[in-house]
C-alpha cells in the first residue's frame, strides 16, 4: 500500500502552497488541534457532513511534519491530535481486525466529524448571537432612571442559638465564651496553663507529660494534636516561670516534667 | 427640473411625522438629560421638524403612566405626579436583639408564666420597659393570666409566633442546660470566686444544683 | 349587609386596568435594569394583576420609538433597535472580547447548564481562567447548579443581563437553537469506545465511618 504524501510539491498547486504557507505562519492563531483541523477541512470544499476524514488526517499530518521541518514547535495537545490521527488513520486504511472489540476506524471517523460540526456550529452560533442588537448599541435603556427612595423597616431577629446562648449565660452567671465552631477541637495554650498550674502542685515525680492532656483529648488524632501542642508549649512557659523542671532523655523520647521546689 | 429623483427624494425629504414621533420618543427615553430642540433637530435627519413631534408626543402621552415635560427650554419623560408613590420601595433592614432583650425573651421561654420580678431576680438587673415593650412589639411574648399573689402582677409567655420564628414546637423543646453544655453551648469554666479546692476536673460538680434546680 | 364601605372597598379592591397599565408603565420607564412580575406586584397596590396589564401595555407601544419587551421573568423598556442610529454611542464602552471568550459564551448560552470540560470538548483546547472570569465579571454567565457526576463539577448558565443584552426573551429564543437541536449537534455524544466512567461514584461510602466519630 502506497502512503500517499501530503504536501507533494510537484503535484501542489501554487494556492495550495501558498495556503499551506499562510497554516504554517498561523500557528500561533490557532485556537487548539480542533480549531486547525476545520481549518483544513475547508480546503476539502465540501459540506462537514461529507468530509473525508483519512484526507484530513493526512493533511494534518502532513501539516505537523511541516512545522517540524521549519522546526516550529508545536504545543503537546497538537501532538497528541497527530498521534490520535495517526492511529485513526491505519484503523481506516487496514482491513478490520475481528479480535479487536474497540470501535471501528469508521466510527472514529464519524466522532471527529461530529466534533468539526459540533464546533463550526457554535461558531456560527456565536457570529449569529454577536450580530444580534446589542443594548448599548443598537438600542438602549432609560437615560434618566428614576431613583426609587427606600423606605426603611428594621426588623429584629434572633436566632435559637442566641436564645440558648443567652439563657446559658444567665444561668451560669458567667463571662460566657461564645460558642465558636472552629474552636471546639483547639485546645490554647492559656487552657492548657490553666490546667497545670492547677495539675502542678501534685506533679512532685518526674511524669511523663502526656500525662497531663486533658480528658478526652486523647483519642482524636486532631484533638491529640492541640492538646499536645498547647500542653507542652504550656510546659515551657511554666519552665520558664521557674515552677517546673523538663526532662527529655532522647531524641524524639518522651517529655517529662517536675514540680520545681523552691 | 421639476421631476426629482425618488431616491434623492427620500434622502432629503423629512420622514413623516409619525416616524419623527417615535424618534423623538426614543430619544427623550434614552437621553441622560433633558434635551432641547435645537439637540433633537441635530439628531434627527434633515428637515424634520421635532418641535411638531413634540407636540403630538406630548398629546400620546396624556394621562398615561409617564408623561413629556418641558425642563427649561429642554425636553424629557417623567412619572406621572400621582404615581410617585410607587417609586418608593420598603427595605426592610435586620437587626439583632439586644442582649437584654435576648435574655428576658429566653427567661420567659424558660420560665413562662414569667412576671417581671422573676425576670429581674433572674437576670440581676432591672428589666426596661422598652425591653418588654420591644418583645411584644415584635409578637413574641405575650401576657399570660395575673399571678394570684399580692399585687396581682401580670405575667409572659411566649407566642406561637416565638415558636414559628425559633422552629420549636413547644416550649418545651428548648433544650435544657444539661443538653446546651453536650452541644458546647457551655462553658464549663468554675464559677468566678467559687473555691477551686483540689481540682481534678470538676466540672461536673460545680454549679449542678444551681443550673438545674426544677 | 350587603353594602359596603366604599372607602373599605377602595382599600381592598384592586385599581381599574386602566390604571394599573399606568402603574406598570411608571415603573418600567423608571427603571433601567428589567423588573420582575413579582416586583411589579410588589411595588402596585394588592390585587393587582401586572402580568395582565403588561399585556395591554405591550400592546399599546407596539411600533412606537420604545417598546415593551420581555427578559427572562422580568421585563423592560427599550428604544427601538431600528432607531440606534440617532443615539450617542460614545457614552457606552463596548469592550472587545476575544474569540475564545464569544465561543466560550456561545457554548455556554446553546448547552447551559455547561461544565468547563464539556467546553473544552466542544472548542478542543483549554478554557482559561481568564475568559471564564470575563464573562462572569459582565455578568452574562454565572453558577449553575452542581453536576452530580464525579467531582461535582460546577456548571455555567446564562443570566438575565445576557438576554438583557442580546435582546432575548428567554434562552430558548437563542438563533438557531431548533435547527441546532434537531442536528443532534447539541448532544452530548462521547468518542466511541472511552469508558463511560462507571456512572455515578457512590460518594455516599467515603467518609461514612469519619462522619459518625464524634
Amino acid at each position: 500500500m502506497s502512503d500517499p504524501t501530503p504536501f507533494e510539491s510537484d503535484t501542489q498547486s501554487v494556492g495550495e502552497r501558498l495556503a499551506a504557507e499562510a497554516l504554517i505562519v498561523d500557528v500561533d492563531g490557532f485556537e487548539g488541534p480542533l480549531d486547525l483541523l476545520l481549518t483544513l477541512s475547508r480546503t476539502q470544499k465540501v459540506d462537514l457532513r461529507k468530509i473525508s476524514v483519512l484526507q484530513l488526517a493526512e493533511q494534518y499530518l502532513g501539516f505537523v511534519n511541516q512545522a517540524k521541518v521549519l522546526r516550529i514547535e508545536l504545543a503537546a495537545d497538537y501532538l497528541v491530535m497527530a498521534a490520535w490521527l495517526a492511529f485513526l488513520k491505519s484503523r481506516l486504511l487496514l482491513p478490520p481486525d475481528p479480535a479487536d472489540e474497540g470501535p471501528t476506524g469508521e466510527e472514529l471517523a464519524a466522532h471527529l466529524a461530529f466534533q468539526l460540526e459540533r464546533l463550526q456550529a457554535m461558531r456560527d452560533a456565536a457570529a449569529r448571537l454577536m450580530a444580534r442588537d446589542q443594548k448599548g448599541r443598537d438600542f438602549f435603556v432609560r437615560g434618566i432612571p428614576e431613583d426609587v427612595t427606600r423606605v426603611r423597616r428594621v426588623t429584629y431577629s434572633a436566632t435559637l442559638l442566641d436564645l440558648m446562648q443567652a439563657y446559658a449565660r444567665i444561668r451560669t452567671r458567667d463571662e460566657f465564651r461564645p460558642y465558636a465552631m472552629d474552636r471546639d477541637h483547639i485546645f490554647t495554650m492559656e487552657q492548657a496553663l490553666e490546667r497545670m498550674r492547677g495539675l502542678i502542685g501534685y506533679a512532685g515525680d518526674w511524669t511523663d507529660l502526656s500525662a497531663y492532656l486533658p480528658e478526652g483529648w486523647g483519642s482524636d488524632p486532631a484533638r491529640r494534636r492541640t492538646a499536645t501542642a498547647a500542653t507542652f508549649a504550656a510546659s515551657l512557659e511554666l519552665a520558664k516561670q521557674g515552677r517546673i523542671e523538663l526532662r527529655q532523655t532522647d531524641t524524639f523520647a518522651p517529655i517529662a516534667i517536675r514540680r520545681k521546689d523552691t | 427640473m421639476n421631476e426629482r429623483d425618488p431616491r434623492e427624494k427620500s434622502l432629503f425629504e423629512a420622514p413623516p411625522m409619525g416616524e419623527q414621533e417615535r424618534m423623538v420618543e426614543a430619544i427623550l427615553f434614552a437621553s441622560a438629560d433633558p434635551v432641547s430642540v435645537a439637540d433633537l433637530a441635530a439628531r434627527m435627519p434633515h428637515g424634520a421638524d421635532p418641535a411638531e413631534a413634540l407636540v403630538h408626543l406630548r398629546k400620546r402621552y396624556e394621562g398615561r403612566g409617564v408623561h413629556v415635560a418641558r425642563v427649561g427650554d429642554a425636553w424629557a419623560i417623567r412619572t406621572a405626579p400621582d404615581l410617585g408613590f410607587l417609586m418608593q420601595k420598603e427595605t426592610t433592614e435586620t437587626r439583632k436583639l439586644s442582649r437584654a432583650a435576648i435574655e428576658t425573651l429566653a427567661i420567659i421561654a424558660y420560665h413562662q408564666p414569667c412576671t417581671r420580678a422573676e425576670i429581674e431576680e433572674i437576670r440581676g438587673v432591672a428589666v426596661s420597659r422598652g425591653t418588654v415593650d420591644q418583645l411584644l412589639e415584635l409578637e413574641w411574648i405575650r401576657f399570660g393570666r395575673r399571678r394570684m399573689t399580692p399585687g396581682r402582677p401580670v405575667t409572659y409567655v411566649v407566642t406561637q409566633g416565638f415558636l414559628d420564628h425559633f422552629g420549636l414546637e413547644s416550649a418545651r423543646d428548648l433544650p435544657g442546660l444539661k443538653e446546651l453544655r453536650a452541644a458546647g453551648l457551655l462553658d464549663n469554666r468554675p464559677l468566678p470566686g467559687a473555691s477551686l479546692g483540689g481540682e481534678e476536673e470538676s466540672d461536673d460538680q460545680i454549679g449542678q444544683s444551681e443550673l438545674f434546680e426544677d
